[in-house]
């Protein structure tokens, strides 16, 4: 048998293996995305940036609570412009090592999206991933896009008229029905999607104290906890649309990461894990996916794409 | 074993260093190495990083800096704060005679670490600085653990005029062979890590960064691509220098 | 200082301390309610019980994914005239222990919750649970009467204008807004509130089969993964309504009973746990509830409750 | 190690034990008390009790009465069958003689009962009975572990021809303070608890009833309060009958 190939296409672009680190976690930095890629990624995601910078919610803003984390960060970020500069560092930095650069983008308006989308496309990443997901800003913003299948499709024309770079439009598993939003944002030209932003929100209260811990209360739950909700997910959505998913939630070694291709996912987001298992956890889920299909015969990562849809 | 979740502690005893540090100790303990740092939260005000002065009973110096330092402050005995942790890499101690270097309440850690030393037969020669006599902290401290302690003020009110990184160099020509261990301003930091790299010597520095997660994920902490909260807060001195591809981890070089 | 007082009452009930048995778990039958009485729990609730028998779908229906459980069992059910007698038997056991009966019962429309409600109040139950969140029949039933306030409304009417027992509606966690169906149940005359119901649906996928492996392919989750949840959803309850609030979800130990009460639970739901420590569960929460209590100085449970409102 | 979620495992041998019913081989271990079961899962089909024959190889004897089974039947060697366990209490070993009673596929976990206890040097005597001869399983195992095996069917065609109850009674009488282990039909274990509350012979008993979480929390297998999945599958004689607050919990008698 030959070596399994692990490389996937995705709207056109190769990455050498399916693993994407997910938006927030170390993607704050140019230096942090080349790291990550080194440490293994197929691909890389900036931390979700805005029209104008923002500072975030004060601390404690990350918990571990026992199955996962929960996080309020509060979508702190550098503002469009300095986010550019950022972006084209990133990309000179992994141009070299092949891996493509997702840069994550949200804002308040349909209007902002757009604004914000043409901005960072000036760094030439090679997706555009748009954030309509986030549960931490509601009290700030009303209920994120992401929870009306109009809202978020309106975000998705904005940001598909602004620029011409393949767009990732990411979802909140906080619906009743995630199939019916893909779809809206399929049909306003979304080339690919991911499924799951954090789940929730969640809230943890110190009982010595009796005070939620989180500052800003409440936070969206990330890790294995969401696990088998962002299998559900991607499975919902994978029947549902034609694009690519991009299946995160929980993912933290090679057998959750083949459970998210087997549900539909094209490429598999990472988060969380790099908690559990450090940024070298790119690298051994990579291997262990490696190691599983060697076991099973797979040559192809294909092979395995939605095999639980004919069950 | 690490505290996951912001713990309680009560406050058994407040002891001022200086107008402007106060060491606290509370009634519990945790495991740490000397250099590793908790993050302390005080509900509805903020959550913060301190290094350990000490892990049995756990031991925290403040320094009065802004609002959150300033609600520790009024903290009293027999008050509560939460910690978790212990997080980060600490100071890895070598089998050398041992030269600290610490400014200003960068002395926290050093005296753990001058504890351990110490007590694992180590000479340890400590340089303080601080602007004025009256903030040079946790002297006795060191001086308790069995080391020479020398100091250094910037208005010369108390010991050598001028820098820590000076009395620094001067015990390093004495002691060409020992390894060098600081935490303090960064700047100070800087000159130590280029000092370190110009003679040879082994030097290992303890940094701070804006910290939110303290878990390795928020990436709030980066140094050019290090994560202060999990590769450090202790680094080389190429590190402290942001040496391209001297990551922590066996990734580091692809 | 005395010894802390671990009763609460509910709806006029008192129940001897604040743990309650949650539906689907053990209390299928007379015996088995008798047992998890007689192993501590403050009160106990039956399985849901619908207007005809029902198998249920075939197995698996129960898993441990690792962070909690993952269910599908269907709503398997006697009927309302085998339960009517499987609940008196129950009464007339649970009645010299002094622990309430807490009668949970489901159906397909409106008019069916009404008819069920009136038969099973014929064995005198001390509460009816009205169970309108069930996330495991929705092919079958259409989406949840939990999802939507008039449908949650025009259910909870329905039972009160059947019966004049105490009516608790048990909410899903799974929709944009809970507390909304919360005041639309309470305006309705639901007497008390129980959340959560769980959380999803949820997949868990055989890799070596690519087969989702609950035979109804999903399942409602449960269990410690659920926990910051089903907080969140009772904090958002119980600043929402007047009426008592069960908490429910992932509680396994007795800290998380007092986070549920702080965060404004008058009692708390136990389902779960039952797995991870045997039906014993109920008398060592009991007593880490009191060890609690004890340490930090509370003699009465509504001293803790809410505590996380005023944070 | 109980495997939590339904685990691959390779049939690495088939054997026929009679027109109804066969046993399966398996290409792993896991770690099991005689009396615990497994529940095996087909993709598609259903997932269903069975009780383990050996656990190192995993063994499981089979007998074909419905679907599921029939399934099961249809599989070859190098197929594969998915289970998730060990589940349940076992039997308890006695050191005293021990007679077991097995009707039907009831012979599965006695027969890796009679191992072990063999194993520790314990007397076995096996009544095993069926309807026909061609129905009796699993003789030969109890032989190869040093038991003595005493048949009988229904219709006489070997052995005595009558219930293994009836076999048991006579084991007893020649063994007074033997222990009884016992599986198989309802009807069998109801008279045999009978006749060990009569004779004051400790019994244990393998119960079946219908089950689906296997966890001990969806009450489907409940026996009088008692779940035959945790608290069972094997149960004293008084727990057999329905007797009363007989709970095998700390909890049994508030
Ligand atoms: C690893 C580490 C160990 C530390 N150990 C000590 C110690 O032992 N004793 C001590 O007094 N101080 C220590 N600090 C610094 C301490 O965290 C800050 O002084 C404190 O956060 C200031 O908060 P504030 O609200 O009082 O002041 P602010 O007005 O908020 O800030 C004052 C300055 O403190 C720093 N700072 C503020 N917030 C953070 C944050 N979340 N993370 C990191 N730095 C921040 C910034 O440089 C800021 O300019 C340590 C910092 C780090 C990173
Ligand atoms: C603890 C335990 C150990 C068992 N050990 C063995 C064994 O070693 N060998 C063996 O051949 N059989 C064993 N059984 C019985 C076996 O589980 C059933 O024969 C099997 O489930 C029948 O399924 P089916 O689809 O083929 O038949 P069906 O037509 O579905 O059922 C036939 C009969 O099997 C029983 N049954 C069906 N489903 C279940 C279920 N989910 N749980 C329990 N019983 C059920 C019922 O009495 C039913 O009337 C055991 C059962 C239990 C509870
Ligand atoms: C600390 C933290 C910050 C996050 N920030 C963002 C963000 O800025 N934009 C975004 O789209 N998702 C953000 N997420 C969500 C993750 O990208 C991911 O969708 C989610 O955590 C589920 O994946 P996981 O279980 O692998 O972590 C964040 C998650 C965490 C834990
Ligand atoms: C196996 C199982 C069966 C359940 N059946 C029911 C049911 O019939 N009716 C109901 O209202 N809730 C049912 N539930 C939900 C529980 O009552 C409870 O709301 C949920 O499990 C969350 O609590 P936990 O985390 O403590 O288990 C069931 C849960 C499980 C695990
Ligand atoms: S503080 Fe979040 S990564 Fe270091
Ligand atoms: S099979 Fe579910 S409790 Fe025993």
């Amino acid at each position: 048998m030959t070596a399994p190939d692990l490389s996937v296409p995705l709207c056109g672009v190769r990455l050498g293996n399916p693993l994407v680190l997910a938006s927030g976690i170390l993607g704050t930095s140019a230096e942090l995305l080349e790291r990550v890629a080194r440490c293994g990624a197929g691909a890389v995601t900036s931390k979700s940036c805005g029209p104008t910078p923002r500072a975030g919610h004060p601390n404690p803003t990350v918990l571990a609570w026992g199955h996962g984390l929960i996080n309020a960060v509060g979508l702190s970020n550098p503002g469009a412009d300095e986010e550019v500069r950022i972006l084209r560092d990133a990309k000179a930095r992994l141009a070299p090592l092949g891996v493509p650069l997702i840069a994550s983008i949200f804002a308040e308006t349909v209007q902002g999206f757009g604004d914000v989308a043409r901005k960072v496309a000036e760094a030439a990443p090679d997706f555009i991933e748009v954030n309509i997901s986030c549960p931490n800003v509601e009290a700030e913003f009303g209920r994120p896009f992401a929870a009306d299948a109009r809202d978020a499709a309106a975000v998705t024309a904005a940001v598909r008229r602004a620029v011409s770079l393949p767009i990732i439009v990411k979802l909140s598993p906080n619906v009743p029905d995630i199939a019916a939003i893909a779809r809206a944002v399929e049909g306003e030209g979304a080339d690919a999607i991911a499924a799951i932003n954090t789940l929730g929100p969640g809230m943890v209260i110190d009982t010595d104290s009796g005070k939620p811990i989180l500052a800003n209360r409440t936070g969206g739950v990330s890790g294995p906890a969401i696990r088998p909700i962002a299998v559900r997910c991607v499975y919902d959505v994978s029947r549902a649309v034609r694009v690519p998913v991009i299946g995160i939630g929980g993912v933290t070694c090679g057998r959750d990461a083949v459970e998210m291709i087997m549900a539909g996912a094209t490429a598999v987001g990472i988060g969380s894990a790099v908690y559990y298992r450090g940024p070298e956890v790119f690298a051994a889920i990579r291997e262990e996916l490696r190691g599983f299909m060697e076991t099973h015969g797979y040559s192809d990562i294909s092979q395995m794409r939605g095999l639980a849809h004919d069950a | 074993m690490t505290l996951d979740l912001p713990t309680a502690f009560r406050i058994r005893d407040i002891r001022d260093e200086s107008p402007t540090v106060r060491t606290f100790t509370l009634d519990g303990a945790v495991q740490a190495e000397p250099g590793q740092f908790v993050m302390v939260w005080l509900p509805r005000v903020n959550e913060k990083p301190f290094s350990l002065v000490d892990d049995a009973p756990i031991t925290l110096t403040i320094a009065r800096v802004g609002p959150f330092t300033e609600a520790a402050h009024r903290l009293r005995v027999g008050d509560r704060l939460w910690l978790r942790g212990p997080y980060g890499r600490g100071f890895e101690r070598l089998a050398r005679p041992a030269v600290l270097v610490a400014g200003g309440y960068g002395a926290a850690p050093l005296a753990f670490l001058a504890r351990r030393l110490r007590a694992e037969g180590v000479e340890v020669a400590v340089a303080l600085g601080a602007k004025r006599a009256c903030d040079l902290v946790l002297a006795e401290r060191f001086r308790d653990a069995g080391c020479s302690v020398h100091l250094a003020t910037e208005d010369g009110s108390l010991g050598h005029r001028g820098l820590a990184t000076d009395v620094a160099a001067r015990l390093l020509d004495a002691n060409p062979d020992a390894a060098l261990y600081a935490c303090g301003p960064e700047a100070m930091l800087q000159r130590l890590a280029h000092l370190c790299r110009e003679r040879g010597v082994p030097g290992q520095f303890s940094m701070e960064r804006m910290m939110k997660c303290g878990l390795g994920v928020c990436g709030s902490c980066d140094h050019h691509g290090l994560l202060v909260c999990r590769d450090g807060p202790v680094f080389s001195a190429d590190q402290v220098l942001g040496a391209r591809g001297d990551f922590p981890s066996p990734c580091g070089r692809a």
